[in-house]
């Protein structure tokens, strides 16, 4: 599937992680609908029914929260699941399950329980309010469960290693829009990117965009024309992971900007934007030079019709626009 | 049916005088002919309407996915067909029951500038395919995550029992939704609640690429009535009068206040779960089959040709009317806006009628049309 | 009920707030598990069935989707239903229902859903991690809901005869430790408190806390304090409506002292404190004296042996600490 | 077993070589005089280390509510039994198995360590009444979010499918519980998947205060099987020896290969929902009918003494074997200390270990000593 270059696609580098880690630990398998022959909605599981057959790639009823909750049972017993949700979206069926039993077992009853749980999400691709969302705000409040989102294949591969064998529940959300646009080359060897590290996209000094998952391009596009049209050196923060945060690598790009916009695709009231701008303010205040400013959706259920998802969906130009107010401040 | 006589008039259908429940074929016999040619009307139109839609689809008019029913129209007419419009009844139809949405009065125009994501469209772009409605039109949109209308419609039937009204509800769910705890918790609350609801399982064989004996164990799905306490009846979902029949009696059950039947319908999805599914997991042999020996429409022609002894010319009529009815909502359709890009903000509340625009967006419209065009249009495959 | 001085409880000011409506409006009923002859877990629901019959008191089978979903359908149709989750513990199983079915209802389709969903929250009294949860911060980020949380009986009545009113959803969360250990006397009349308002609870000029629900009194214990030990003049806003929030009044304290501190009973990383902090640095940075900070509880899932529970959840000497901290900077 | 000759050595039962899933009573017939004993031991155990804690609740040492199942202890004790200690099978009990886990392994003093919130209770103070376990011990801890325990169980008995072994899960589910979708989900995702698991709904007549009628319009639980493809049986619950056999042949059957079983345990749940519960939702009488009439250790003590021949002072050795064991673990617990505030800060996640405490907390035990104690101590009624 590579490209002669040997770039592979961030959907292909997800495959290619499932496929490396269930042959390195035969405890690892897949769970989801329709993820066997028809290889999942997106194709994502492709080829691992064939290859590791039928007791290893289950396809499930329509049942979420069966789904988590088997993974549970059977990560308690040393296995290593991975879930597929159809599409990210439905992952809300399975809340309860994963907010209430997952993720409080290692605490309350000192139980293990390595899965993870990974879907399709996010939005930019007219898919309607129920198959465009980006649930991490939903999951950023409960202790026992970690997020990862990943905005490049390379990231995407080596956080879906990390997520297979971290011994906790790994929400692992893979932007759809992303699937088959961004490419590149994977490192040699078994590349595991750490849960919990951020990632700076791009150098700069005037002024840090904090993001993560398909924004990330928005924000270097923002970036390039902010250079280009006002001369300004934006650094760009690559969040990867939401749980844990790395607070330290936010810390240094605004005690070195001293300006930071924080941006995400999802709606803006309670998305984890506000997290970000209070710990900026708890442990960065004093090297503030402007407000901590947000570039997220507007605050409704994500519409269909193209004009009107682009409306609600943040854009470059947004990110430019205030950008260049923040830079202004 | 099957049995009567061919050709010439149809024998005196026995004299029934009244819907019974327990008497299978108590609702048909009381079918008119001008019902039979309506029914036909309505599956003739599902499929051609489909049809026209695929040809947008290929020409990318179609923002997003399509999905079809096709092989599966009599049993989302024969259904929808047994509510009353008079008496207030509500369906809540899903993904393969356009069907039954035309029947309690959806209009092709909408249902293709749904399609097409159009301003003016039912929900003026904000949703998808065919969901839209509303209780005043007898039909309720669905959302996608499955099995949630199941719980609605015992609220909306409860409603009706709360305040002693005469009316009925009906929901649709797929074989694979069964799997879903909203589907066993509504069910069940419908049952004990005694409300007027009939729950019709459509066995169509596939829940996406999943057959059936994937999602359950059990032999069929009726065999769940039992479990909820409430009566159960398998028919054949191809026959769209035996459909009619087995859920006018359902109906009549409902309102007569013996409460909640399940009914499942045999059907067969003959097309992929949406268009760009290429049904590579079928078995061989398995589409051609249920195409040559179970298509509703050609079952419905040869029983009414037969049986009814209607002509091919008045079907001919029919066909014609179809065509254009549908060739004028494409038009329309296709001449209809986009929805303006703030229309967005409004309606997420009752008060405040409309968001604030985040400050960013001081200078709207300039600001997104400056923006990239997001790639992916008509691309999306879920 | 009423004590001789007319004072009654906060679940008493619930109930009659539920009798009220359901004597003005024959379209209220109330549905949830044990809710009838029972009078629900904490008796809120007392007396209701003698008074309004089983039609409108309505025991279900343990079932939240179904009750969220129902009332949903119900709602649709005209009815006002009030359900009620036996432990708000328990909306997690309806998450689904709520934030997908119900949240988005206007919007996509135009309908009206015009319902409350309520039921004992928090902490403080011994519950354990799934008897004492606040689940505010998980809904605050779906548009189309509203959230209330009152810390007086009188707003525990004047906002359920406003939440019953409305024409969207919403979400009353009733603080358990309140239930009978606040007392008041009601308002005269038909005391409807509007949804989207704050209240200040005490008026001040050195810092503002910011909080709602069960952390109010404790914010106002600590503000004596702070009197009597500092002479610090505290300022006490109590939110009581989470979505939508009161943006006016938030700025308005902190343009009056300054310096703010939140402070809530849930859990701290994705709580609500995150987006109050958001909100303070975009509209009123420049008056910002200090960081922003928060007093929230500890990362964990809610421990249930006292010394842990009080060790993890906010207590009066924390909220004194840290304002005396922030009165320093 | 009840028409047997009363008095007198039991007469020889039927030869049985081995248990056949299908044939009834196959699997009690293999029970030995021991094993009857300490069926027996357990029952006594339970109903009397219930009461121990109910003596402690009244003293206001219990933190939190206590539950109980008074009444319900053949049920818990029987079906547990069934389950192969040497073979890792695992069950997850509910609030109402604090017989099943003794039976697995339990000990007393935890049971009332974690009771009292104590610091070496087996969740250091984490959980409250019996929510613990661990697989290695042959039992689960329980959430108190109904339901959940069943998907859970499919995932456990899952892994027991695919690895190859031998081991068998048994699931509890309250007949209230059976209304919620995580049931459903569950139970219908392990037949499918013919996981070795034996699902038991305890039907002791009421979900909190309601009947089992307000909760399904079902004429009776076990009719739930046939719309999952499984076997179902129904069995008497206050019978020690039928619940043991009935189980056994489902966990046979399990191992075996064949997949799920639902069985139904009737009985009847005396004491309320929990101690605060004053059951006045009860109807006249009926408590005190089940009590005389449906005692299961009434009952058992007549089968032992009457068919095994088992002599009076046996049983009063046993009776008091109990009260030392409970007096001892009594002594035990109330010496633990209160877990120390900050291990609450303490694992989370694997990584890192622990928590960071709160900037606010720097100074931090004086911080939570100078507090005012929360209230509400031992009064929380959920
Ligand atoms: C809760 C939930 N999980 C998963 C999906 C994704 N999904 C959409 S349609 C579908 C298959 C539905 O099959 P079935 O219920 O048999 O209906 P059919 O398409 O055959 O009419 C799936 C899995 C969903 N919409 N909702
Ligand atoms: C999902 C969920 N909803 C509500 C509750 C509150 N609750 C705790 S126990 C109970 C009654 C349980 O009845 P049943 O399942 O019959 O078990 P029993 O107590 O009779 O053993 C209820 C409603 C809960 N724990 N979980
Ligand atoms: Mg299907
Ligand atoms: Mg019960």
């Amino acid at each position: 599937m590579a490209e002669p270059n040997g770039e592979i696609t961030y959907l292909e580098a997800i495959r290619e992680a499932l496929f490396e880690e269930m042959e390195r630990d035969a405890n690892v398998f897949c769970l989801g609908e329709d993820i066997g022959a028809y290889g999942g909605a997106f194709k994502v599981t492709d080829g691992l029914l064939a290859k590791f057959g039928e007791q290893r790639v289950i396809d499930t009823p329509i049942s979420e929260i069966a789904i988590v909750g088997a993974a549970a049972g059977a990560a308690h017993m040393g296995l290593r699941p991975v879930c597929e949700m159809q599409f990210i979206d439905f992952i809300s069926c399975a809340y309860d399950m994963l907010t209430n039993y997952v993720a409080t077992a290692r605490y309350r009853a000192f139980l293990s329980t390595p899965m993870v749980v990974r879907g399709p999400s996010g939005g930019y691709v007219r898919g309607g309010p129920f198959h465009s969302q980006n649930p991490e705000a939903a999951f950023l409040h409960t202790p026992g469960l970690k997020i990862v989102y990943p905005a490049t294949a390379s990231d995407a591969k080596g956080l879906m290693k990390a997520a297979i064998r971290d011994e906790d529940c790994v929400l692992f959300f893979e932007h759809k829009y992303l699937y088959r646009r961004v490419k590149e080359r994977m490192p040699e060897g078994d590349h595991v990117v750490p849960i919990g590290k951020a990632r700076v996209a791009r150098e700069g000094k005037d002024l840090s965009i904090i993001t993560y998952a398909a924004t990330v391009w928005k924000a270097l596009e923002a970036a390039e024309t902010l250079e280009r049209e006002q001369g300004l050196s934006v650094e760009v923060l690559d969040l990867r992971s939401l749980l844990p945060m790395d607070d330290e690598a936010i810390v240094a790009t605004v005690k070195k900007t001293n300006r930071a916009l924080i941006v995400h695709e999802d709606t803006r009231t309670g998305g984890i934007a506000g997290e970000i701008s209070a710990r900026i303010n708890e442990l960065a205040f004093e090297w503030l030079d402007a407000p901590v400013l947000r570039v997220t959706a507007a605050d409704v259920p994500l519409p269909y019709s193209p004009p009107l998802e682009d409306y609600v969906l943040p854009q470059t130009a947004d990110i430019v626009l205030a950008a260049r107010r923040l830079a202004e401040y | 049916m099957a049995t009567r006589a061919r050709g010439g008039r149809a024998p005196a259908a026995p004299v029934v005088q009244a819907i019974d429940p327990e008497v299978p074929g108590s609702a048909a016999a009381l079918l008119t002919r001008e019902q039979k040619l309506e029914l036909y009307y309505w599956m003739r139109l599902t499929r051609s309407l489909e049809e026209r839609l695929v040809n947008l689809y290929r020409q990318t008019k179609v923002v997003g996915g399509l999905f079809r029913s096709l092989g599966q129209e009599a049993d989302a007419v024969g259904s929808a067909f047994a509510l009353d419009k008079q008496k207030g009844d509500i369906l809540s139809p899903l993904i393969r029951n356009m069907g039954a949405m035309l029947v309690r009065g959806a209009e092709p125009t909408e249902i293709i500038r749904q399609y097409m994501a159009k301003g003016d469209s039912p929900t003026r772009g904000r949703e998808l395919n065919i969901h839209f409605g509303g209780p005043e039109r007898g039909f309720i949109g669905q959302i996608s995550h499955l099995g949630d209308m199941v719980p609605v419609m015992a609220g909306v039937t409860l409603s009706f029992k709360l305040r002693g009204e005469e009316r009925v509800g009906l929901v649709y769910i797929g074989d694979g939704a069964t799997s879903t705890g909203a589907f066993h918790e509504g069910i069940n609350f419908a049952a004990v609640q005694r409300c007027p609801l009939v729950v019709i399982i459509e066995n169509n064989g596939y829940a996406y690429s999943t057959p059936t004996w994937k999602q359950t164990a059990a032999k069929q799905f009726v065999d769940k009535a039992t479990g909820y306490g409430i009566p159960g009846e398998r028919a054949d979902g191809n026959d769209v009068i035996a459909t009619y029949d087995v859920t006018k009696r359902a109906v009549e059950r409902a309102r007569r206040g013996g409460g909640v039947t399940l009914i499942e319908l045999m059907t067969y999805r003959r097309k992929g779960h949406a268009e760009h599914d290429n049904q590579s997991y079928v078995p061989d042999g398995e589409i051609t089959r249920w195409e040559k020996e179970n298509d509703p429409l050609d079952r419905y022609l040869r029983q009414l040709t037969g049986e009814l002894a209607v002509k091919r010319d008045e079907l001919a009529a029919i066909d014609a009317r179809v065509q254009e009815e549908i060739d004028a909502a494409t038009d329309t359709a296709e001449q209809s806006p986009m929805p303006e890009p703030t229309d967005a903000l409004v309606g997420v509340y009752d008060e405040p009628k409309t968001v604030e625009p985040l400050w960013f967006r001081s200078g709207v419209k300039s600001a997104v049309e400056k923006n990239e065009r997001a790639a992916g249009w008509g691309t999306f495959d879920g």
